[in-house]
């Protein structure tokens, strides 16, 4: 486990080497370095992984070097492995590996295909970075490394304007949640002196008791941070937009693993949430307001990746939803499981999209059945998986479980149950909707394109796994299999849950079946949905965030900037010179060179000085 | 209660001031020279009568030397207004006023 | 009068000797060269003769005279003032083209007169001195006849010296009038012999200030000195500018010393004011002032505005301020004046600041020794204005005069202004430069009063030790 | 004697690049560059043997002016070395950049560059507070040719509004000098301007404020600080690319050293006083400058407001009083130089290919330099406070000191990380992503400018990443009241 430093360090090194050589080494080399290195990492990941688990360690660090040191305040480059950051590390090597290997297929035909590739080795080398941090800090180093990576991605064909805007975007509103994440670590360094999780999350028991305000604040603060990077309410507006990058950039960043960092961030730190039950309540009811929000949104989009992009938030919703009632590995489940059957849909899109010769609209599509059958196996593997379709797919068992625990646990309760199978039902919809249009009906737009090997291969990968891992979690009623949650127990505590037995739990599970199923039914039956427009155009955009934010915040900004370019403080000076200059006119009128002018002034001097003198001497 | 130095100082006071209005009332550079004649003979004056109420020659002194400071002072005076004068072709003291700001 | 006597008064009696000899040599010949030799002889003589000086100082010539070592100090700052402006003064004339001689003895008899300023303690030599000095300065100013703001210059400065002297001398009776002495250490004895003193010496003081004043330049008498300065020809604007105002000032200090001024705090206030508005007049004057003569004329109401600060600070720091701004100020203002006179021609001066465009790229030394004199007229390190103005500051903190303090720093603020613009015009590019050849003589005493400026500048301890000394044994 | 020397060399060669320019005009950018990268070599050299000696490394005292008890009196400590290093290795660069845009009157260029860096090695190294100020106003003069001889359209304008605002700000601190000086005097009887006799002065509670308020005057005119801070925007704008360096990286730098310098150590009790307000002014200038970084459309000054807000960080770093904001405040000032001075450069070179500096005119540049498009998102990432990046750290280590001193100044300066985004994407954008207005065929990075970035680069990376030589070396120079709360 020593060389697992290997695992960061070698996406980092294909980035910088990429950066260097990139016109050296051409088509091929660069595809080398750049699936090569987090293959590697994949590979390290694995064996490394594999060490830890036949260790009995419930945790590993490996101190690199001395970051910071200030007074008592010290911060190592410093590794931590263990069974939370194992699996995230799993998810992104793995993913990111078939993901990598996608893309020299999906961008073979792009100029700056180096530079694409330069970019997703730092993306994933800074988000190892995040997962494998000891500390706070480094894990903040990640967190705005994957914010930069993904700015430089979401843009990466900067051509167009809007894609740089939409980047931008992206990592600004981004930085807001993440200012709010810079407080929560000063506060923690205040109080704890530290930033080393460990550390925190032993000493806080003892600093503080539930509920205190200190405490509170810090758990709001990092849900700040979370809800920026994880795309949830109310800082989710960037998502959708920034699927104008690459779509294997969607895949991997804003589908599988960055947007989830959120989802991290609070498994991790989930000893000061359970202390401040005001803000793990605010988790959930932001999980659950998200979750429908987004669903409803993705069910009126008409590009196929802005659909994908809500179903992701809402998705990520569930997660935030589990997390908020304790259900600490559900969410985890549900993280695999979203990764690998997103990461199949955002890729599968890809393919749809390439062979369309870039078209995202999905009315432009239909009937592709036919011509992509590869493709539309993989897609409704996904689709099904997504849709929950019961007992086959891996989404099934990651969000029933979340269902079931919204209600069940201790923390949970029948609202938030009701809002996740509402969320499973409208997820059904909008699954349904999308291969309709995708996949049925006439075929609008000719195929010119079939994808390669090397896109297909990873596709099938994935389709595999985006079935097979929800075996790892089965529910109570279902074989009950817990391997995942046992894995993670000595991270993370398992659910307490309530007034939960088995019958509740077989009912629930009815009931988000049947939902999701009707749900099916529904769409097919009764496609296109009427809609009132303007309802659709509200949805379409996002319930009006967008528009809120930009009246609210952005308009104001720019236009209080374009008023005081000239600055409106160097008026003062301005005005100071103005006045002197005033004064300068002024005293030179009384240099007329007349001559009697001069003798004027004298004498006024002298009468001044002589009244001043004897008014004095008989005053005082 | 008014002594003769008193007195004296007075007169010369009044002659100074009156040199003074003089020389801010006129233009003719000529009357100006004159008026500031006036001036120094006032403070001469002065000078004497302060010399005479402490018996000493020093304040007479001073006199003559005003006397013979004066007597330079025009002429040096009258030179140069005729110079100006050949320039101008006038003596009023505002038109020597070429150089100003 | 004894040897001792004549000795110890040697530089001025040189200087005096060395006039009428002037005018005899003008009778037997006119020759510019054989003068200008001559003079420059005459003021190293007496130069060196300061130091021929016999018996222990301070040495008294009763009634009128005291040479001290304060005297001789000033005396020597007179003679080198004196000597730079005599090496400008040759180039310059000799390109003109009136009779250049006479010159030369009006410049010796002036310069006798602010020597007798200096070492007199009674206001009979006071009077002496500076009538002496005037009445030279006259014929001075308006030396160059062909130039019709010569006249002018000469007729108003004639007009308004003679009217200050009317006032000083009215002063100086209101003063002998009461006190029935006119030596500067009698008053002082009468003064502190009466318990109140009458207001008619206290108003004679004002009025006599009006007639300090006015050769000071300082507000509200100072209307005349941008006029005087532009009329006159260079080399007599350097003098008046240095050692009519310098003796007047060394002389101003003296009789206040021996009156105990700092009693009185009426004039405290009166002199305060006129600091205060000097340096706000003279800086807002030259603000945007296109012509440089008129420009170090505004400049130089607001540097004597500095110097009554320090002068109002007194005690042993505000004189030995007084004394250092004033050798850097008659350093700087001597080099300014000969930078321009270096540059003018037969037809006109080079006043304007047109004529300094590009100077850098056509005379880059000539450019150098401008730009070191403005950045010490507006105190920036390196230069002996700088040290010149932190000793100000140093006496003026020490006396805790904070309100004027602040008024200086906004003052040098403004000053900056027009100091730096002079610079950057000089740095302006220049398509086609031509360059003219400089006369030996005035490049070299520009560059000695360069060299002068940074040296006292980086390493003043030599000149503070010796102004320390000497205001020691001054008590 | 070292001390001298650091300040006698640049000197001499100043006056050996003025004298050489008649002989071989390009002789004097040699002898620029030998000199800085020998200086830079001798600090380097100086501290791989220095660290760890304790507070002074070494001290160098000769009698100036006795009369006021004035020494030329120079002494190193870890803040003076970091500062000296920073202050060769910007200028030995700023020589660079100055290769060829420089083609007027090289002599008289490089004379005034190393000039006003022998000025600014003197402020970092004296002990003497007359001879602080006379350095102060050195380093104006020669600073003030560069900007107006060499700069751009409204060039005089601008070196003389710096000009001014400096000296108005240094004439206030003379004032207060003077008054430290006598208030000395007056309690112990020894007149000294030396710094460490004048230490720990006794002096009345008010006396202390107004003095204290001289001093900060001064020093943030030159940081700049809200509301002072409008000279920077046109004297960088109009400077030539080295002026800007200088001025971004090192004469700002002047400020905030005096500021842990001197206003700390010798007014404690007035600067804690003092600090919520001036810390305040800190958080504002982060805000303002950002925001109005945002609406430049002019690169340079867009550049240039964004070192407003930075140094906004500094002062809200001084007054917190504790070591993490202290050790943040330094690594500020060492960062700030680098990331700023390389976008400087980066407008210069842009400059140079493109003939303007305007935002608008730009864009698309990324095909034709990709190499520089890689460099400028590393400095704009540098200056939007990338963690990874050296700037980070400094912000960090302040914000999270500060935080402890005032949690509410602290939010409103950490919303300035948000701001700075803002701004630096912007730049990205206007400049090298968008569509090209022309097809430009420029040739990307030259072997020279990869010489003056690459440093940069790997010396930014390096103090994201291992900041702790820095820290070391700073910590010993830690003033005491710099520490007032330290960290639990």
């Amino acid at each position: 486990m020593n060389w697992m430093y290997l695992v960061p360090a070698m996406p980092f090194l294909g980035a910088l080497l990429l950066v260097l050589f990139s016109k050296k080494i051409g088509k091929t080399g660069v595809s080398l370095i750049g699936c090569g290195s987090v293959g590697i990492a994949a590979l390290v990941t694995i064996v490394a992984g594999l060490q830890f688990m036949n260790s009995g360690l419930q945790q590993f660090s490996l101190p690199l070097w001395n970051w910071l040191s200030v007074g008592n305040f010290n911060i190592g480059i410093t590794l931590h492995l263990d069974a939370l950051s194992l699996a995230f590390t799993f998810v992104i090597t793995f993913v990111g590996f078939l993901i990598h290997v996608y893309s020299t297929g999906y961008m073979a035909e792009d100029p700056d295909f180096a530079r694409f590739f330069a970019s997703m080795n730092l993306f994933v080398g800074a988000m190892l970075m995040l997962v494998l941090a000891d500390n706070l800090l480094l894990l903040y180093f990640g967190w705005e490394g994957v914010g930069l990576c993904s700015y430089l991605l979401i843009g990466f064909w900067y051509k167009d304007p809007a894609n740089g805007a939409a980047a931008r975007k992206a990592f600004i509103v981004t930085r807001v949640g993440d200012t709010a994440m810079a407080i929560a670590l000063f506060l923690l360094v205040q109080h704890t002196g530290s930033l080393q999780l460990t550390d925190i999350l032993a000493k806080a028991p003892t600093l503080w008791t539930t509920g205190d305000a200190t405490v509170v604040t810090i758990a709001f603060l990092l849900l700040g941070g979370a809800v920026g990077k994880s795309a949830q309410l109310p800082l989710q507006t960037w998502l959708p937009d920034a699927m104008a990058g690459p779509t294997p950039v969607s895949a991997l960043i804003h589908a599988a693993t960055m947007v989830t960092a959120g989802v991290y961030l609070i498994a991790r730190s989930h000893v000061l949430f359970t202390m401040a039950p005001a803000a793990q309540a605010t988790v959930a009811i932001v999980g659950a307001v998200t979750l429908i929000l987004a669903g409803c949104s993705a069910f009126v989009q008409t590009d196929i990746k802005r659909v994908l992009a809500y179903s992701t938030i809402s998705q990520i919703g569930y997660m935030f939803l589990a997390l908020g009632v304790g259900a600490w590995s559900a969410a985890i489940f549900h993280f695999i499981t979203h990764a690998f059957f997103k990461a199949l849909l955002f890729l599968g899109a890809g393919a749809v999209i390439v062979a369309l010769h870039h078209e995202q609209d999905m009315f432009k599509m239909g009937g592709l059945r036919k011509s992509l059958p590869g493709v539309f196996w993989i897609f409704l593997i996904g689709s099904a998986s997504l849709a929950a379709i019961p007992f086959v797919t891996a989404g099934f068992y990651s969000k029933d479980q979340i269902v079931w625990l919204a209600g069940a646990s201790a923390q949970g309760g029948a609202g938030y149950w009701i809002v996740a199978v509402m969320g499973a039902f409208i997820t059904a919809m909008y699954t349904t909707r999308m291969m309709l249009l995708v996949f049925y009906g006439k075929e609008k737009t000719h195929v010119h394109h079939r994808p390669g090997l090397n896109m297909m291969v990873p596709l099938y990968v994935l389709a595999v796994c985006s079935t097979l891992a929800g075996f790892m979690e089965l529910p109570h009623t279902l074989g009950h299999v817990t391997l995942l949650s046992d894995f993670l127990q000595p991270v993370l505590p398992a659910v307490v849950t309530e007034h939960a037995s088995t019958a509740l739990e077989w009912g629930s599970q009815g009931v988000a079946t049947l939902l999701c199923l009707a749900g099916i039914y529904i769409v097919w039956r009764v496609l296109p949905i009427p809609f009132p427009r303007e309802v659709k155009t509200f949805l379409k955009n996002g319930w009006g965030f967008d528009a809120a934010y930009n009246l609210l915040f952005v308009q104001p900004y720019v236009l209080l900037a374009r008023l005081n370019r000239k600055d409106v403080v160097d008026r003062l000076y301005v005005g100071l010179a103005a006045i002197t200059r005033y004064f300068h006119r002024m005293m030179s009128a009384t240099q007329s060179g007349i001559l009697r002018w001069y003798i004027m002034g004298i004498v006024m001097g002298a009468v001044v000085i002589l009244s001043v003198i004897i008014w004095r001497q008989y005053t005082v | 209660m008014i002594t003769s130095t008193t007195a004296g100082l007075v007169l010369a006071g009044i002659l100074f001031t009156m040199g003074l209005v003089s020389m801010l009332i006129r233009r003719n550079l000529i009357f100006m020279l004159v008026s500031v004649e006036v001036m120094l003979n006032a403070a001469g004056l002065a000078f004497i009568v302060a010399a005479s109420r402490w018996g000493q020659p020093e304040g007479q002194v001073m006199f003559m030397f005003i006397l013979a400071m004066a007597a330079a002072e025009v002429s040096v005076g009258l030179a140069l207004i005729l110079q100006l004068y050949h320039q101008l072709k006038t003596l009023d003291s505002d038109e020597a006023s070429k150089m100003n700001g | 009068m004894s040897a001792t006597d004549l000795l110890s008064i040697l530089p001025l009696l040189i200087i005096s000797g060395a006039a009428v000899i002037a005018m005899l040599l003008v009778a037997i010949k006119r020759n510019h060269r054989v003068m200008h030799a001559f003079t420059v002889l005459a003021f190293i003589l007496a130069f060196l003769a300061l130091f021929l000086q016999p018996g222990p100082l301070p040495y008294e010539l009763r009634p009128l005279f005291v040479v001290d070592a304060f005297a001789m100090f000033n005396t020597g700052l007179i003679l080198v003032a004196g000597l730079s402006v005599l090496f400008l003064s040759y180039s310059y004339f000799e390109q003109r083209e009136e009779r250049k001689e006479e010159y030369y003895i009006l410049l010796l008899l002036a310069t006798v007169g602010g020597i007798v300023l200096v070492v007199s303690q009674h206001f009979i030599s006071l009077f002496l001195g500076l009538e002496t000095m005037s009445i030279s300065l006259y014929g001075l100013i308006a030396y160059l006849r062909a130039r019709e703001r010569s006249d002018e210059a000469g007729i108003k400065y004639l007009l308004l010296a003679a009217l200050s002297s009317a006032f000083l001398l009215f002063g100086m009776a209101l003063v002998y009038a009461e006190s029935g002495r006119m030596d500067f250490t009698g008053i002082g004895l009468y003064l502190a012999g009466t318990a109140t003193v009458p207001v008619s010496v206290v108003a004679g003081f004002g009025l006599m200030l009006i007639g300090i004043g006015f050769k000071l330049g300082i507000v509200p008498f100072h209307m005349w000195t941008p006029d005087i300065y532009e009329g006159s020809p260079l080399p007599v604007a350097a003098y008046i500018a240095t050692v009519s105002k310098g003796s007047m000032l060394v002389l101003l200090m003296r009789f206040y010393r021996d009156i105990n001024g700092y009693e009185y705090t009426i004039l405290w206030w009166v002199i305060a004011i006129i600091a205060m508005a000097s340096m706000f007049t003279g800086n807002w004057l030259a603000l945007l002032q296109q012509n440089v003569k008129r420009l170090l004329a505004y400049s130089s109401i607001a540097h004597m505005g500095y110097i009554l600060i320090a002068f109002l600070a007194g005690q042993e720091a505000g004189q030995e301020a007084v004394m250092f701004y004033l050798v850097a100020y008659v350093i700087t203002s001597i080099g300014a004046f000969g930078v321009l006179a270096l540059l003018s021609d037969k037809v006109r001066d080079a006043e304007e600041l047109s004529d300094f465009k590009g100077l850098f790229w056509r005379q880059p030394w000539l450019a150098a020794i401008f730009t070191a004199m403005m950045l010490s007229l507006a105190g920036i390190p390196l230069t002996a204005g700088f040290i010149g103005k932190f000793y100000i500051v140093a006496a003026g903190v020490d006396a805790g005069l904070w309100l004027l303090l602040i008024l200086l720093v906004v003052n040098s603020v403004i000053g900056l202004f027009y100091y730096v613009r002079v610079v950057a015009v000089m740095f302006q590019p220049l398509e086609a430069p031509q360059r003219k050849p400089l006369p030996f003589f005035g490049v070299f005493a520009l560059s000695g009063l360069m060299v002068l400026l940074l040296w006292l500048g980086i390493y003043p301890s030599s000149l503070i030790a010796v102004i320390r000394d000497m205001m020691l044994t001054m008590g | 004697m070292i001390l001298f020397l650091f300040i006698l060399i640049p000197v001499l060669g100043a006056f050996a690049a003025w004298l050489s320019a008649a002989w071989n005009k390009k002789l004097p950018r040699w002898i620029a560059l030998m000199v800085l990268v020998f200086e830079l070599a001798m600090a380097t050299a100086f501290w791989s043997e220095a660290v760890g000696d304790g507070s002074w490394y070494v001290t160098f005292i000769r009698p100036w002016m006795p009369r006021f008890g004035i020494s030329f009196s120079l002494a190193m400590d870890g803040l003076s070395l970091l500062m000296l290093i920073l202050t060769f290795f910007l200028g030995a660069l700023s020589v660079l950049v100055s290769w060829n845009e420089i083609k007027e009157r090289t002599g008289f260029f490089f004379f005034n560059l190393l000039f006003v860096l022998a000025g600014i090695t003197g402020v970092f190294l004296t002990m003497d507070l007359f001879l602080f100020y006379f350095f102060w106003e050195v380093m104006l003069i020669p600073m003030y040719f560069l900007i107006g001889i060499w700069g751009h359209g409204n060039r005089l304008y601008a070196a003389l509004k710096f000009f001014i605002f400096t000296q108005a700000g240094g004439l206030l601190m003379l004032l207060a000098i003077l008054g430290l000086y006598f208030v000395h005097a007056q309690s112990t009887g020894v007149f000294t301007f030396n710094y460490f006799d004048l230490l720990n002065t006794p002096m009345a509670q008010e006396t202390g404020r107004w003095l204290m308020l001289g001093f900060l005057i001064a020093f943030i005119v030159k940081l700049p600080a809200f509301p002072f801070h409008t000279w920077l925007p046109d004297a960088h704008t109009e400077a030539p690319t080295a002026g800007s360096v200088v001025l971004a990286g090192l004469l700002l730098k002047t400020g905030a050293y005096g500021i842990l310098r001197f206003v700390l150590p010798l007014f404690p009790e007035a600067s804690q006083y003092f600090a919520p307000y001036i810390m305040l002014l800190g958080a504002i200038g982060i805000l303002y400058g950002g925001k109005l970084a945002y609406a430049q459309t002019d690169f340079k000054r867009l550049v240039a407001y964004t070192s407003v807000s930075h140094m906004g960080f500094v002062l809200v770093g001084a007054f917190a009083f504790n070591e993490l904001a202290y050790q943040g405040v330094v690594m500020q000032m060492i960062t700030h130089g680098i990331s700023t001075g390389a976008l400087f450069m980066i407008a210069g070179s842009l400059y140079d290919r493109l003939h303007t500096r305007e935002l608008e005119e730009m864009g698309g540049l990324w095909p034709a330099l990709p190499g520089m498009g890689v460099v400028t998102m590393v400095f704009v990432m540098a200056s939007l406070g990338l963690p990874g990046l050296g700037n980070f750290i400094a912000e960090f280590l302040i914000l999270a000191g500060s935080w402890q001193a005032q949690p509410w100044i602290t939010v409103a300066a950490t919303i300035g990380l948000v701001v700075a985004t803002v701004y630096s994407l912007r730049i990205m954008q206007k400049v090298f992503f968008g569509v090209s207005v022309r097809e430009y065929k420029l040739p990307d990075l030259s072997l020279r400018e990869a010489l003056m970035f690459v440093p940069l680069v790997i010396v930014i990376i390096w103090l994201g990443v291992y900041p702790q030589p820095v820290i070391n070396t700073a910590k010993p120079a830690t003033p005491a009241v710099a520490v007032h709360f330290t960290s639990k």
